[in-house]
Parts: structure tokens; C-alpha cells; sequence
């Protein structure tokens, strides 16, 4: 497979740990948080801490859409779902996501709620299409890359003259997730979350660009790297933030040069702007409320805003009370320190977020690198 | 977070459609969001929309920097 | 005369099942006659006792059952029907036994074409017949609309294993190497990419095939096979941790060393789901002595069967009873089992 | 650590089945673990494996299959569990043969609640343990909401003959005499008066019960039976109809005889329904020398399950092979096959 | 059971058969009609013709609604229950009935329509009740006996002011039925059917009483002798039409008096004139037009009547051409005499109605009396 | 046609209701159509309805004819 093959080839990745080997300074230990979800599953996936020198340390951060949806919007989905006549449409990652007393929508759905997994945001348009008796909510979630299919169906379903279509909008964005993060006392004051970096994600930037990430290599003097999800480009921009730690250089650089530009894609930019706007703040799970991190759907698309149309108001969840999700979404904890941790929370039973989706960081390390802790 | 996957324009369709391939796969995705993409190019696909063209001189590049690191044990 | 008329035929051509199908009356007696008797005939089915009775030598015998319930019905490489045959032939294979006898029992969907059953019936005779089982004895019952889902097919079936075999999960012993008969998740991504909402193409065919006949072939070299066991639902990584917990063991895979096709491993990359956790129908896990490794993979690879077989990884030691997996790229993850069921995602 | 802990245990009292149920995953190897596993228990099914094996001795033996699909799922006499095991072991005993394993395949629903399928198994558990049969191997599939029913379940039972034993339903000969072991439709009917649309009351229960024991005595004190079927789907016409095929004679049956309940009459008369169509689960007709008849009834009669026995009519010529019956009224009349299903009517 | 076992006492029937046996004048034959399917059915299943002399004759009459039910009804029946949204109730009799090209209510439900048999017309209220958003449609069918239950459902439909449900009314009139037996040529002028009397039907006299079967008794000097459906009725009522044709009588005598008066159950028929009203003319399978013979719902119910309801016109449906159900059900023909039966028409394929109903002709005689023919 | 079966009436329901019996069987059915029925009377029932009383000494007569047949052949 073109630009997956040679981006996993074992041959390289050595060379490239063995440069990280030599670049590392003895005595000195270096902390990069990859913020996105992607990149945390391939470095359990490849078994990429196997490859690093013992003082370089990845922080898992939160860029999983799934991880940081707040347990009131689970719930509103899942009672979007039950309501006759309603056919909710969810990406397969939803499915599973437990709400409030470990209710999700495949729980809901075996109840008899008629959800459908999509695979992708045209599917919900095509099944608006083919069920005009019934509503068909879209519920959609995802960072910037994830944006602009969904604003290509609500202009599409508008032209289409749908009158049975419409989304609960999820969508969050990237940058002000990071700032949240540079900007909570225990980083920004304290020094208890030492963070030399950033691992920047992939996908988002093929969208946003680069440029979003100047402002925090300026304002929080943290290099950025920003790295496509193979392995070796993981490797690689350990590397090259191991280099920007040990010259003192606050850049960002692009690793994922093949496919992010310092712009991005600006037609993709275009539609998203044209149908949805920033709300004014955004609860994510872990971080809390977070200002302008949040997109919602603009008035002139008002009828196809499921928020609207049936009168969805934000409330909050039950989380778990012994969960750590948040402290381990702003790479303050490790999975291990929470308590539940591969006891009452495992992937067959989540009992938060983290632990649902593959990229988040307790299923991630209780999936793949579970084993470590046992030898 | 956003799996998606680089994949090479075998031709294009109707409705602003592609179909692409990718490891023996073949399937049709959107190209909304992508402007000048020609046959034979490489885009990367998510949730089946093209996000992007992929830039088969950067790839170089980058592929030609993991292998100085080993020609050259003195480059980091 | 011996035997009533049906005077109008089944019309397989537009005919649908209903509920006097399965209500013990002449239209099921007509849709016995005229379908499983003429595709499955032998002459204990022609007993038509509510049972088929046979002789049998002393011996060990096996009893394995599996309801198939696979959507879509028909996929490329095979059917529900023959699957059906090849999904219960495997698990009888597994323990070393020569499959003889097939029970069918099919539950039909109120408004099922016939033309498909009938598709359906000759497909599982087909394979019945090149697995050389006899589909002995059956029972048809009919759902209404809405509580089934077109054809359900409960295969059960019945075999003898050969003096001096004993192959079983429990087996496994540290040191013991692990092979498979060739390339995994076939099955799973010919399904997969016939799904509504995924369909995408693909070479990729369903590997669904009887494996009595490897397995004979692998007994003859090494007699001694520990365990065997077919990776269906759940893949490579759920028959893995079966094995490793009722062994009490904890293994070790090369992710080099797994045969996958392009397809299946393109597929994969697209849905974002991991090949060791999609279903086979054709495959085998095995697990043997070191020092009969050697030999069992040439006597595999000698099988059409076998051709692309391979050692995949070894028994150890570990009172986790973890699957551990050294990755191509030089790390070390687990295979853990599948958590719920392996949905595609988009991150 | 040799058993991986199920962090939390199945919620039977609330909780439901889900597709992970039945994905190959951790939930569904809990599912077998703590339900079917424990319900069950027996070494054989212990085994884990992939099929069960088990050593016979050689000789004739049975295998028989029937997959069950009752609504309501709870009834009066019974649920869908014991009526599975009796179902099969039925079948497997209709030969002579005393009845050894069974295998179950369940199809459960997305949705069904835990609690429903705990009774069922456990219902199974004990009618298997009743019975004397081991449930020895197992498969458990899960279909969305709106394909299945809550929960059918397969069952194929393995059984071994007596030496000596030949009964079969092609050994019908004129003048061989017709037996019942008790009273006709109590199954049909408790099922009926359950229904949604039909509910009515009436002291009836299914008569669901396993007959080998029965059927032991039987060919003990006449082991040259000639068939023996037990009138489930169709009743004791569709019964009666497939032996005068299969051993190409005719029948004559005395209505007078027919042993019959009072809310059994009752409930047809209600609905317009006739007896002899309405299904039974623990009966059976057995067919004999006449000579053979009267020693043959005397045995039944001393059976707890044969109390009712009667004997009801006798074998004829008939080229036509029609089931004829004198009626109490003191005419003649046939009793054809059912056809298409029986309906509750208004005329 | 009280009034059901006494008259089926097989010494009293001997007693009965051979009271008929003394009272029949040799070389006399008498052809006797019974209107009625239920005394059809009685007929075969207890073995009468067994029981009575060689010259006692019963000639089979259209008294089955399912068997002269024309065919474009059904094909009517059948459009409905596969209209999107329709529930179409019916009652078991009615679901495996032939409409054109061998459908049925049961086939369509096979494909997909939600087709639901009830036992008693209150079932198809409550599933109304229970469905709402449903459009709930009773496929009413019968004679005298069930045409007052509908009424009452109706006017209860009314009084509990449901929106969703209907009626589609095929209720026909016995009167009229005889009446055009009697006025057909064969039976008044050539004689070529002969015709010695009537046993007239019990629950349908239940409601009309006997006083309607008087004018015939008049106009067409035809005995009439209203029975019970149990066997002993049936028999007790051929001696009584025996007496009658032996004295030269010519009256309506009520063998079952018991639950019949002369002037029937004036209750029902205030509901069902409160509710229904003659209908020029309706078609009756084998009979062909008949005038007055058959019921439609009031204007001050026309909100629940489905033929206003779905604009259901009157067409007509294909039938068989070699199907004699026509000829037999006027009594110029018994089942015998049709080419196709029990070769191509059976109860598991019928081609006509006389096939489909336990009551029709042809049905009672293949699944009773079948054995006679090949002997 | 319009099979009826005659039932005993066991309780009055509410709604113009009441409780039947008949060999064994109980079911609830309609009185909509009938008046002056009494606890113990026995009805003719069709699809739910009761429809008609029986008079128990009309059905007495009756069968006392068939009683009579017997006893007095001469009776036809
Ligand atoms: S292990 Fe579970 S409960 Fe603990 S932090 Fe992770 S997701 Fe939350
Ligand atoms: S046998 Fe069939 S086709 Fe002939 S008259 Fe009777 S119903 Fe009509
Ligand atoms: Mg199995
Ligand atoms: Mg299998
Ligand atoms: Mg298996
Ligand atoms: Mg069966
Ligand atoms: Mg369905
Ligand atoms: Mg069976
Ligand atoms: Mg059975
Ligand atoms: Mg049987
Ligand atoms: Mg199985
Ligand atoms: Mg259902």
C-alpha cells in the first residue's frame, strides 16, 4: 500500500530509534504530549515505546473526539434515538460510548431504539432519503478533519429539499483544546505537567494547516511538531522535537509535509464556515467547559439543526466519580493511576470514556500494552 | 483520532465522485472537498471524502530523510 | 399409487415460503419432498424417521453444532448454505475426527423467496457432497415476517476420530509452536464488503471450506497434534486467548510471519479494524510439539489447503495467559480479545 | 491466575443481550461462562472444545434435530427450554433409541433480557437432567433487533439402539393395531390459549414431557414394535398421514377412542379447530402386531406417562393410503392431511 | 358440554337415522338444500350421508361468506393490507382466500403487509387503540350472526372518536341469497334442480328469526326447517322436511328452537339498522348480482367506512374460468363435477372459494368424503 | 357458517362484559347484544359476542323427540 508500506517498515524504524538513541542527552528526560488520539494508537499498535530511550515519555493527550464528548450529549443522543420515529445515524465509534448509568446507544438500540452505524456522513443524507416518514438525526462528532463532510450534507440535504434530516452537532476544535491544556495552572504555573512539546496532529492540519500552531510556539515557547500516523512518522517527529528540546528551538515543523501545508485545505474551510459557527463555549469531558472550542450549526441552516428542532438543551452527565479521564486527557495521570483501571473499567465494560474508543489512552494501553505492567 | 487512508484516483463519477483504490480495495468517495485532483493521484480519505491530495515529492523527502538517518549515523 | 401428488409443483421462480411451510401439513411435506430430499438425498434421509439411524464402529466419536446466521445470505465465495456445511465439518475436523453425518435444521423467514432456498439448499448439498458428509436427517420450522431473518440453518454434525489422536485446547505446552494453514480475515472482509452501508470492492472471496481433509493429512504426519481449532468469530486473537486460557499458557506471535492478503489487509486500513480480529471460515490454528513444527508445515504446505501455511509464533510461559505479538515494526503489543464486536470507525 | 475474571458479573435481573454477545469477544466467552456453562455443567461439555467427544460402543445409533420457535416463549407446562430438550430427546427415542447427548444452538435477539434466558437455560438444564441427557455442546449467535424472535434454540440429540430394535415408519403392515399413550392436543392448546388475540382460560398445560423412559418399557415388553412417532406439528393427523405413506397402507381410527381432554374439545369447539390437528410435545403412536397390541397397551398403562393409553384404530389396505374414521356419531369420515395451517375460524 | 354433547349422541342419531330410514317413501328421491356451510360441514364431518337412506340427497348451498365473497373483493382486501401505513384485521377464515392470480391475504402478508387475524371484530379496535399513527382497517365479512358485532364496533369507534380506523364492509343478506336460488330458471321453471326444501340456518335464525324464511315457504312451496349445526339438528331436521314432503306441507318449522324465536334478536337488528343499509346490489360469487343482498355503512358513519375512506370502486377479479364453485353453490353441481378438483384445485392450492373455506362444498367434501369417490 | 358455540355465563364484567364457561374453557366476551341475561344462563357465542340465550326447555323438548323416536318407532 503506497505511503502506508513505506512509513512501517521495520528496517527504518530502527535506524530512526537508533538516531533518537544517540540524539538523546544522558541525565535529561523529555515529555511530549501527542495530542491526537491516532497517534497514541500507533504507538501502542506498534510497540513504539519498545523502540524509545527510557528517558524520552509520550503524554497522551486529548485528541480523541469520542473520548472528550461530555456524558450529556451521549445522553441526549441516546434520548434523541428512543424517540418514536427517529432513526439516529452515528459513526461506529458512538456505539459503544457509555452514558449515564452505563447506557449507550447500542444498549439503546437493543432496546429497540432504531440506531444505524454510517460509515460515512453521505450514508445518514441517503438514509434521510430513503425513510421520508421518518426523522433521521445525524449525530455528529470530530475534530477539524471530521468537519467538513458533515457541512457538505446539510448544504446537500437544503438543496435537496430534506425536510426529515438533521444533525446534533459535535464537532470541536483543535487549537483551543491545546490552549486549555498550555493554559491550566499545571502547566502553565506549577511545572507539574512538564511538557517539552507537542506531537501535532496529522489529519486536523491537512484541514486547519500549520499555521494554528505558530501561536503556541510563540505565546507558550513549546516546540510542535506536527506528524502523520504511521510509525516511522511518529518516530520521526520524536526526533525531530528531541532536536528542536536539545537546540532550544520553539518551532513548528511538519513532518506530514506530504499532506499538510501551512494554510490547509482551503475549499474544506470554505464550506465549514459558510454552514456552521463557533459557539461561545464547549464542554469537553476531562478539560471542562472550554471557550470558543466548539461549532455549531449557523441560523441559516436552522432547519437542519437537530439542537433546534427538538429542543436539545446542554445539561450535564453522571460520570463515574473515580474516573480519571480527565486528569489523563490533560496528561496529568497515567491509566495505571486510576483505581478502576483493567478492574471495574475494561473495554467490555467502560466505565469512562478513555476506555472506549481505540485511541483513547486506558484502551489503548489496556488493549496493547496491558502486559507490561504484569511482567 | 481521524483514521484515514491515502488512496489513488482510478476514476472519476458523477455527482462529484471518485472511485479509489488503496491495497486491493476499491471504493467510491467524495471529492467535495478537494479542488484539482487528477487521475492517478493520491488523496487521503476520511469517513469516504477525499480531505486531501497527497504531495508525491514531499513523501520523497521524508522517505529520503529516514534513510540518511542510517547512510549517515552522524545526521541527528 | 405410493405417494401423493403435489399437484402443482413449487414455483421457484416466484414462490415464497409462508407459514404452511413449516405447520406439519402437505405444503410441508411437498417442500420436503421437492427440495431437501432431491438436493440432500441419501438413503438415511430417505428413512424420513424423525431421526436417522446408522451404524457405527466402537470408537471416539464427536457431536458439533453452529447455527449460521450470516448477512448477507449470498457473498462471494460462498452462501449460507455453504458455510453451514463448511463451519460444522470444521469444528468436527478440529478435534481430528473424520465428519460423517450432517443434522439440519433451517428456520425460514415468512415471505423467502424459494428461488433463494432452493440457491441455498444445492449449495449446502454441494458442499455436503465434496466434504463427503451425508445431510442425514433435518427439520424445517417457519417464523413470520419480521421475527427472523430470512433463512437461519443449524447444522449439527457427527464424526468418528481415528484411534490414538487426541487433540485438544487444553494441549498447549510451552515451547510448542503455533502454525496457521494460510491467510487470515478472508472471510470476514468478502462479508464485510457486501454490507449496505461499507460495500466496497474487493478481490477478496470468503475462504469457506471444509478442512477434515488437511486435518487428516496434518494427523497422518504428526500424530501427536496438540490442538487445533478453526479462528472464526473473533478471529485469529479470540481463538488465541481460548487457547491460551484453557491451556493455561500465554503465547507469542510475529506479525511478519501472518499471511494476509493485500485485500484484506486494504480493507482493514479503510474500515479501521484490525485483520487478527476478523473471522475465517477456512482457516486453522495449530499447535504442536517443536520438533514436529517442521514436519506439520511441510505436510500442510503439500495441502491445497495448506499451501500458504505458516509458523506463526510459539507456547511460553505465562501466568497471565497473555497473547503477545511482536510487531513487524520491532515493538511488542498484546492480542487481547476482541472487545464487543469489531466495529468499523472513523477514529 | 487461570481463569480471566469477569470483572462484572451478567446482570440477569436487568440487563439484555447485545450483539457483543455474540462476537467471539470476552462478553459472549461470559455468557457460556456464567449461564450455559453453569446451567449445564457436565465434563463433556467441560471439554471446551469446539465439538465434544465421547467413546461409544459399537452398534446402531440415532441422531435427530428440531429447532424451536414456540411463541409465547412461557407457557403453561413448560417454556421453549424444556420443550427443546423434550423435542429432540422425542425424536432420538422415536426409534427405540435411548437418548445420550444433545448439542443446543441459540438464537438469541438483540434485546432479550437476561433474566427471560436464564429461566429458559435453566429450564433446559433441569429437563435435560430429567431426562438423563447430557447438553454436551454448544453455539450461541446474536442477530439485531427485528430479525429473530427473542430466542429460538436447536437442539440435536445423539442416541444409541437397543440390539434388536428396528422401528421405523415404513413397518406398518393391515392388520397391525394403533396405539396413543394419552390424551390428544394439550400442548396446542395451552399454546393457543396464550395468544394475544386468542387468550382464553382453561386448566390445560402442555403435556411436553420426555418419552424414552416410556418408550424403554414399551420395547421391553414388545420389542418387535413396527413405529412409533410422536404427533407434534399437524397433530395426529399429519402423524397418522406420513405413516400410511411411508408403509403405503391405510388406517382406521375409532373417534370414540380418542382419549381427549374436556377443555382440549372445549377450546376447539371455541376457535372451530379440530382436535386431531393440534399439536402434542409427550405423546406418541405406536404401531404393532395385533397380537403384540393388548401386552403393549398393559405396558404403556403401568407407565406414569402411559396412564391414558388407548388403543384407537388399526391398519388397513388402501391403495390411497387415506386415514378413514369411524365417527362417535356413527359415520365415516377421513382424516387428510392438515392443510395449510390450522386457523382459528369464524365459520 | 351442555347443548353440544346431547346432539351428537351417536344412539340417539341411530334412532333419528332410522326413524328417516321408515319414513322415506321407496322410489321417491328427496333433494334437500342445506342454505347453510355449518350444516355443509356437520354434514361430512359426522358421517351423515353414511347414516341416511340412499334417496335422501343434500345438495350443497352458498351458505359460506367466504365462499361467495367475489374475487375483486379480495383483490381490494388484499391492495389495502398492502397500502404503507395499513394495518388490514381480518378473521382467520378470510386469510388464505384466492383473489385473482392465486394471492392471498396470507401471501401478502409473506411479502410484507401487516396483515393481523382476529378472533373476535373487538381485536381490531383495540389494535386500532393501540396503534395510532397506524391507519387500521377491519375487513368485515359474514352473514346475519356476525354483521351485528360489527355495528357494535363501529359505534364504538364513534364513541371513542378514533381516527384510524375503518371498515370494509362485505356483509351479505341470506334472504336474498335463497331468494335468487329459488328465482333462477334451473330451480323455477325447467326444474332441472331439484329442490324438495330448505334446512334453514341456525345462527343466522338466532338474529332474524324465523318469520323471513315464511315467504318462501309461500311464494316458492318450499319446506323449510330451521337447524341446529350440531349432527342430531341436522337429522331431526331431514326427517322433519321427510314428514313434510311425505304430507304435502309446505311450512317453516324450527327444529331449533331452542335460541330461535319467530322473531329473532330485536336488539341486534336495531344496531345493525342503526349502522348499516341495503345496497342496490351486490356481487355473490356463483350467484352473480344479487339485488338487496348485501350491507354498507350509513352516511352518519361514513368516517369509518374504508371503501369511502380509500375510494375502494367495485371491480371485478379474475376467476378461474373451469372453476364450477358457481354451479355448486346454486346446487346444479356437486364438487365432483369439476375438472380441476382435487387435481389442480385442493385445500393447499385452492382455485375457488368452495376449496378455502372448511364450509365450502368442494373443501368439506375432498377433506371428508374424498375417500368415497376411489372406493 | 358462523360457527357459535352456546356458553354458560360464569360473572357480569365491567363494559357490558362477562366471563363464559364451556368444556373447561373460560372466556370474556361481548353482552352488547343481548338483554336480560342471568348469571348460570347459557348464550350462543360468535367471534366474541354473545348473541342469543338458550331456552333450556325448548332445548329439553328436543331432545325428548329424539328421546321418543327411540321409545315409539311408530313415532314417523
Ligand atoms: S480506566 Fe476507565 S475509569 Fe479509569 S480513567 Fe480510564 S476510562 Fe476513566
Ligand atoms: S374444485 Fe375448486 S375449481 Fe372446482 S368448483 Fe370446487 S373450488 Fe371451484
Ligand atoms: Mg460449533
Ligand atoms: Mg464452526
Ligand atoms: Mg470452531
Ligand atoms: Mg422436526
Ligand atoms: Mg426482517
Ligand atoms: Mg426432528
Ligand atoms: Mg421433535
Ligand atoms: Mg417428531
Ligand atoms: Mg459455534
Ligand atoms: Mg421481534
Amino acid at each position: 500500500m503506497k505511503y502506508v508500506d513505506e512509513f512501517r517498515d521495520g528496517k527504518l524504524a530502527r535506524r530512526v530509534a537508533e538516531a533518537i538513541g544517540r540524539a538523546v542527552e544522558p541525565g535529561r528526560t523529555y515529555h511530549y504530549m501527542e495530542f491526537c488520539g491516532g497517534h497514541t494508537h500507533a504507538i501502542f499498535r506498534y510497540g513504539l515505546p519498545d523502540l524509545l530511550p527510557a528517558n524520552v515519555r509520550m503524554v497522551h493527550g486529548p485528541g480523541c473526539p469520542v473520548c472528550v464528548l461530555p456524558v450529556g450529549r451521549i445522553d441526549d443522543a441516546i434520548e434523541l434515538a428512543r424517540r418514536s420515529g427517529v432513526i439516529l445515524c452515528s459513526y461506529g465509534d458512538c456505539l459503544r460510548v457509555p452514558g449515564s448509568d452505563r447506557t449507550s446507544l447500542l444498549k439503546a438500540r437493543s432496546q429497540g431504539a432504531d440506531v444505524r452505524m454510517v460509515y460515512s456522513a453521505a450514508d445518514a443524507l441517503r438514509i434521510a432519503g430513503e425513510n421520508p416518514d421518518r426523522e433521521v438525526v445525524f449525530f455528529a462528532i470530530g475534530f477539524e478533519t471530521t468537519t467538513p463532510p458533515t457541512a457538505v450534507i446539510i448544504r446537500q440535504a437544503e438543496a435537496l429539499g430534506l425536510e426529515n434530516f438533521s444533525v446534533f452537532c459535535n464537532h470541536v476544535l483543535t487549537p483551543a483544546a491545546i490552549s486549555n491544556i498550555l493554559e491550566s495552572p499545571q502547566v502553565r504555573e506549577l511545572g507539574t505537567v512538564p511538557l517539552d512539546g507537542f506531537v501535532g496532529p496529522a489529519h486536523v492540519s491537512t484541514i486547519i494547516g500549520s499555521r494554528p500552531y505558530e501561536y503556541f510556539a510563540e505565546e507558550y515557547r513549546k516546540p510542535v511538531v506536527i506528524a502523520g500516523f504511521e510509525p516511522l512518522d511518529v518516530l520521526q517527529a520524536i526526533l525531530m522535537l528531541v532536536q528542536q528540546s536539545n537546540e532550544g528551538r520553539v518551532e513548528v515543523e511538519n513532518e506530514f509535509a506530504r499532506a499538510v501545508s501551512r494554510e490547509g485545505n482551503l475549499k474544506a474551510q470554505t464550506v465549514v464556515a459558510e454552514v456552521f459557527e463557533l459557539r461561545r463555549e464547549f464542554e469537553w469531558r476531562g478539560l471542562g467547559v472550554v471557550p470558543y472550542s466548539g461549532l455549531r450549526i449557523k441560523g441559516r441552516y436552522a432547519a437542519f439543526d437537530a439542537e433546534r428542532r427538538f429542543a436539545i438543551a446542554f445539561r450535564s452527565g453522571k460520570e463515574h466519580p473515580a474516573c480519571e479521564c480527565g486528569a489523563i486527557l490533560r496528561g496529568m495521570k497515567r491509566p495505571r493511576d486510576c483505581k478502576l483501571f483493567a478492574k471495574a473499567c475494561t473495554p467490555d465494560n467502560p466505565l469512562g470514556s478513555c476506555m472506549v474508543s481505540s485511541e483513547g489512552a486506558c484502551a489503548a494501553h489496556y488493549t496493547y500494552g496491558r502486559y507490561r505492567e504484569t511482567e | 483520532m481521524c483514521l484515514a487512508v491515502p488512496a489513488k484516483i482510478e476514476r472519476f463519477l458523477d455527482d462529484d465522485q471518485a472511485l479509489v483504490s488503496m491495497g486491493g480495495v476499491e471504493k467510491v468517495i467524495s471529492l467535495a472537498l478537494v479542488e484539482g485532483v487528477e487521475l492517478g493521484d493520491y488523496v487521503i480519505v476520511h469517513v469516504g471524502y477525499a480531505i486531501n491530495r497527497i504531495d508525491p515529492e514531499e513523501a520523497e523527502k521524508t522517505l529520503a530523510l529516514f534513510a540518511q538517518l542510517g547512510a549517515d549515523p552522524e545526521a541527528s | 399409487m405410493s405417494k401423493k401428488p403435489y399437484i402443482r409443483p413449487l414455483d421457484f421462480k416466484h414462490g415464497c415460503i409462508d407459514l404452511t411451510h413449516g405447520s406439519g401439513g402437505r405444503a410441508m411435506a411437498q417442500l420436503i419432498d421437492e427440495l431437501f430430499l432431491k438436493a440432500f438425498d441419501n438413503p438415511l434421509l430417505r428413512q424420513l424417521n424423525d431421526q436417522a439411524a446408522f451404524d457405527v464402529p466402537a470408537g471416539r466419536m464427536v457431536m458439533a453444532t453452529d447455527s449460521h446466521v450470516v448477512t448477507p445470505l449470498f457473498f462471494p465465495g460462498g452462501d449460507i448454505g455453504s458455510l453451514a456445511v463448511h463451519g460444522t465439518v470444521n469444528d468436527v475436523a478440529m478435534s481430528g475426527a473424520r465428519p460423517l453425518y450432517l443434522a439440519a435444521g433451517f428456520i425460514l423467514e415468512e415471505g423467502f423467496p424459494l428461488g433463494d432456498l432452493k440457491r441455498i439448499v444445492e449449495s449446502m448439498a454441494a458442499a455436503a457432497e465434496e466434504a463427503g458428509v451425508a445431510i442425514v436427517t433435518g427439520d424445517t420450522k417457519v417464523v413470520e415476517q419480521g421475527k427472523g431473518d430470512g433463512v437461519f440453518i443449524n447444522t449439527t454434525g457427527f464424526g468418528v476420530v481415528p484411534p490414538g489422536i487426541d487433540i485438544s485446547g487444553n494441549r498447549a505446552r510451552p515451547g510448542d509452536r503455533i502454525l496457521v494453514n494460510g491467510t487470515l480475515g478472508d472471510h470476514g472482509v468478502a462479508i464485510m464488503s457486501q454490507r449496505e452501508n461499507l460495500s466496497f470492492g474487493t478481490g477478496i472471496e470468503s475462504d469457506s471450506v471444509a478442512l477434515h481433509g488437511l486435518v487428516a493429512a496434518m494427523v497422518e504426519t504428526v500424530p501427536n497434534l496438540h490442538c487445533l481449532r478453526d479462528p472464526t468469530r473473533g478471529g485469529l486473537a479470540a481463538t488465541l486467548n481460548e487457547l491460551a486460557q484453557q491451556s493455561a499458557v500465554g503465547m507469542r506471535i510475529e506479525e511478519s510471519s501472518l499471511p494476509l492478503r493485500e485485500g484484506v489487509r486494504g480493507a482493514c486500513e479503510f474500515l479501521g479494524l484490525d485483520p487478527l480480529y476478523v473471522a475465517n471460515e477456512g482457516k486453522l490454528v495449530a499447535i504442536c510439539a517443536a520438533e514436529d513444527a517442521e514436519p506439520l508445515l511441510e505436510a500442510m504446505r503439500e495441502h491445497p489447503l495448506g499451501r500458504e501455511a505458516a509458523i506463526i509464533g510459539e507456547v511460553q510461559e505465562d501466568p497471565n495467559h497473555f497473547v503477545q505479538m511482536q510487531t513487524a515494526f520491532g515493538g511488542m503489543r498484546m492480542v487481547d480479545w476482541i472487545s464487543g464486536e469489531q466495529l468499523p470507525r472513523i477514529c
